[in-house]
């Protein structure tokens, strides 16, 4: 397995979307006068999400749904799950407030889409194959992992007193954000359409949705590092309780997901995505979702956690880990 | 031509609260209103406009003094303890008064 | 005909495009957050008319201007006829007032880009053949009919009394937004950049301008899908005569493009696009020019008819009936 | 170091006014004048940054209250009929007058 | 819910100043300000969004009448000579004092 | 040398970004509404500085450092020189203030690199091999340039009287302006990461930094057409002495990297791409640094023969000129 990891370590390490993210923190780190437009943060999102929802779904009309409904249902189990158990650990392991635990408890619950595409490609890389309609997983893991937490937040704030009148807070509305909100819309109605395009579909849009991919990437990753960059100061804040959660969990979120996903029977390919979603925390669609829901809860705290602490342990170190685990767990296929 | 007494309002808050601060506007009364993106520092930390969950945006509405009082009180007990927010009013002239 | 129009009617609906129009429609009417940047929208359109004008100018250079002028003289003549005839009909039928009638009457006549992008994509996928060169009507199309209108306009406003004072309505000024408003001067100038260029220039520039050319106008699509879903609630203000007529005419000057188009000389893939842009109605060049040149019209019908209404009915139901009455009226070449 | 009144002219405007009220501004004698791009709702609908045609700016001149008065005029007879437009005046101080 | 009233500054200037301007800012004492991208037109040319090099951007800070004399004073000395430049200030109410 | 002059003129001028280039001069002339979204300007910037620089590290990486660090160093001492030297001619030939002088010349000594990035455009479209590495050569080009020229003025200014307080002129400003702003972090960032990838990093990337990438060229050529033609009134205002000396200096620093390529060993390629960045005229570091560091230089002076002279000249005329010149020195290869 060692060798296998440092091999793993040297291809991901030395590949341009981590190195452009290095260069993005390095950037912020020295003050250079690197500023990213916010309209081409977005437009790059849009495009990432839209390009990995699409393939998902021509992948899916190709292999059948009768193959996917499985492994994606123990998905959206593990994500609602993470939030579930994560919650007690800040809570009484890492002594937070009710409603700072639920908030992060509901970030490492959920995914991040750009860790996983930046898995895909380390696959591509090493010429691992992996079952394509995996995409769907990260489309369907974000709702319930944040609604979980957000139901376990708003119950143990309940239990401590008559909750504080806040502007926004019903049900609809959580629902609402966690499933019409930017990244869970765009991934599962690009899902769709690709489903419902196929093959063909791909043929027209492949010059866009595929082969720029791997480049844009890299380009959004140099962005990324330059706002968590400029975060990093936030790090003294959070203490170090959060900073060795940050990375314990996803090793040990990044460990459940291979083995449930050699026991639905995905490929090692696979197996190691499922890890990547497991072990990653969301950064654009649960922080929404938490300002709204539990607005008592502390935008540096989850926020540090998934985009300055976790987000970069697991493009540079964490993926090729969870390759070396799946690869030694299911024995190389 | 002559000019008539009026408030503006200018908020200036986290861009999440969007939605309820458009709406609050309409609950009191106002019949418009302008929106910025902007880029801010405040108590909660830097906003930059480079990612829009933690985007900044500040929206000036005019209305007349009596809508103002409510907005202004509406904001500082409903969404002050919220939103990363702040507003203030001056008081400022125009030449048709029925359309605010 | 009719088999040939349901198979068209699938190969439009299935098209990656037509779905991300959907998708976007879609997420106004659920209220999903998806909110696309200003510049995203902005720097679309430059692109997409930049690789239509450019790839027509190329086209124009290999066929020779010989066989170009009289098939584009007849297009020109066919957008400002448009204009004529639909005045007394939105004037006289629908009893709309001048101004509103003049400048709905100015948006039919002139044309859409991207419905006339979004038909190129759809003979491409039929394998259906096309004069490249066609790309020269979309440029020349728009001003003959923007001017018609306004002058039919201000000649029925000044018989009912003297004009109000605007603060801009010279002729000068509609000549200028109507020849060098943004899309009207991008197209014809790089149509007349590609001629120059011819297909050397072309093979330089493929990789940006054709390679993501279909990818490029599905996302765009997915952008004016959550513009049109944003006006849907206006259908409820322009009445049921402009829902009528925003279907019925396309209908009726795609016909006529149909027996033009073959009357001139063109394939059935070009004839296919005249009916297009005939039937197409213009929401990007019009509208501006119709809030200088005639400010009392109200926006919100011309704007809804040519957006909300004729569109969409263009991109999903309109092109593969004109391409079936070419096909049937051409006999099939 | 000593303060001097003057007066903040706000306009706010469909962007297919930006060339007409620039140049009047020119013809009022306002030295400059600062642009923003906003988004806005008022009595011709919502107004989204989205589609550039249909976009709204909002102009900001510092201008003598002599000037002020000429422009909001104008404004009003010849600019509110057909643009959808606001206007407000606020009084203001600077330090160098001789500027505007 | 009573209005206290605080003085609001705000600077338009070229985007170069934007490091030194919010240092200053710092400095006089201003515990946030709120950031806006704009176009203009003053004695130094247009300015327009297209090159960031030669910006603008509009700084907008709520502050106490004793710190805006002192931000006034700052700008007219070293700041003016220095960067494409305009800056007033303005009378306005907030409703918790405390925060600026 | 005068039929390869002709030659290399007309392929320059009729490929699409010099046409492009010309188009967008004209839009601003004739007062079309085409407005570039501000986001755009710069994220093209930003892409093509990357693609650039990333290329350069990759070639680098494949020709070992050995090669390129001599040529290297010979072109960054070039850069110094010229903001040296051209200093004098400004001031005492041209008889312009000492901080305009200083400022002229800093902008002269850097370059840029849009005008590199149509070198190379030109290069291929003639077939003609080049050094990959001498993307490096622009890299490091700029920052020497600057320092220099700022010291020259601001000693210059000391002599003149006490200095003018201004609100920032430190070393340390001088120097991060120079070394981490935009475009040189961008570019030296990127180099290195390139340098690190090597050619399987660049196999990944490929289908966005090299696939497009003419094609991008082109469309930033037509917004950076708007942005100069607007400010063409400007000519009027710097004189016939800056006009006259914004198309002389080129020439003399071109000829001047014609020497210096050759002596170093570079290729005729190489050698043309050497003294196009000795002739151009930066308009994106320079002025950033000039603004902050020599407040009393006049902008219109600097932006006007950068932007408006100097680099229409040798997008059009220039490149041909400096190639045809390689070529007779250096006897064609
Ligand atoms: N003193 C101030 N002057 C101007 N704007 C401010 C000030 N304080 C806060 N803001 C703006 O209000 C937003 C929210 O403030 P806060 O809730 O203090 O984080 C900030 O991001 C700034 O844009
Ligand atoms: N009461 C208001 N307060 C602030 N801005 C307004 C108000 N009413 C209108 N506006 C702005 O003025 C623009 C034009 O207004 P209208 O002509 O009413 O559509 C709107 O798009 C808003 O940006
Ligand atoms: N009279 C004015 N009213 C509003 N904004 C102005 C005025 N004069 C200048 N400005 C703004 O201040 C910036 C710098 O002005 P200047 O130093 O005169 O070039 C301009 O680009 C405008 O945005
Ligand atoms: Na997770
Ligand atoms: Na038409
Ligand atoms: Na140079």
């Amino acid at each position: 397995m060692s060798s296998d990891l440092l091999q793993g370590l040297q291809a991901n390490l030395l590949s341009p979307p981590v190195l452009f993210f290095v260069l993005g923190l390095l950037a912020a780190v020295v003050r250079s006068e690197l500023r990213f437009p916010e309209a081409l943060y977005v437009s790059l999102t849009i495009y990432l999400l839209c390009a990995i929802g699409f393939k998902g779904g021509v992948e899916i009309s190709e292999v059948g749904l009768s193959q996917v409904w499985l492994p994606t249902l123990a998905a959206m189990a593990l994500g609602g799950m993470i939030s579930l158990w994560t919650y007690p650990v800040l809570r009484f392991i890492g002594r937070l407030p009710s409603a700072d635990a639920a908030a992060i408890a509901g970030h490492y619950g959920s995914v991040s889409a750009v860790t996983f595409i930046t898995a895909t490609n380390f696959l591509k890389v090493l010429a691992q194959p992996y079952e394509g309609y995996t995409a769907a997983f990260l489309a369907v893991m974000e709702a319930p992992a944040i609604i979980v937490a957000i139901v376990v937040g708003k119950m143990a704030l309940r239990r401590q007193g008559p909750a504080r009148a806040t502007a926004d807070d019903s049900l609809g509305s959580v629902l609402h954000e966690a499933l019409l909100g930017r990244s869970v819309f765009l991934l599962v109605g690009t899902l769709l359409t690709g489903f419902l395009c196929g093959k063909r579909g791909m043929d027209s849009v492949a010059g866009f949705l595929v082969t720029p991919f791997q480049g844009v990437l890299a380009l959004f990753l140099l962005e990324l590092g330059t706002v968590a960059g400029r975060r990093l100061n936030d790090l003294r804040k959070v203490g170090p309780f959060l900073v060795v959660f940050g990375i314990v969990m996803p090793l040990l979120h990044g460990t459940l997901g291979v083995l449930l996903g050699h026991a639905v029977g995905l490929s090692l390919g696979g197996t190691t995505l499922l890890a990547v979603l497991a072990a990653s925390a969301s950064y654009i669609a649960a922080p929404a979702a938490m300002r709204l829901s539990l607005p008592d809860a502390n935008p540096t705290l989850y926020l540090t956690a998934a985009l300055v602490i976790t987000f970069p342990f697991n493009v540079t170190l964490g993926i090729p880990i969870y390759y070396a685990i799946a690869k030694w767990w299911t024995g190389g296929h | 031509m002559p000019a008539h007494s009026m408030k503006l309002v200018t908020i200036v808050c986290e861009a999440l609260a969007r939605d309820a601060v458009t709406r609050l506007l309409r609950d009191v009364g106002a019949h418009g209103y302008t929106l910025f993106e902007v880029e801010g520092l405040g108590a909660k930390g830097p906003r930059t406009l480079e990612m829009v969950e933690l985007a900044n945006i500040q929206i000036e509405v005019l209305v007349p003094p009596a809508v103002c009082d409510r907005l202004m009180d509406e904001l500082e007990t409903r969404f002050f303890p919220t939103y990363a927010m702040i507003a203030h009013e001056t008081d400022v002239s125009v030449r048709r008064p029925d359309k605010f």
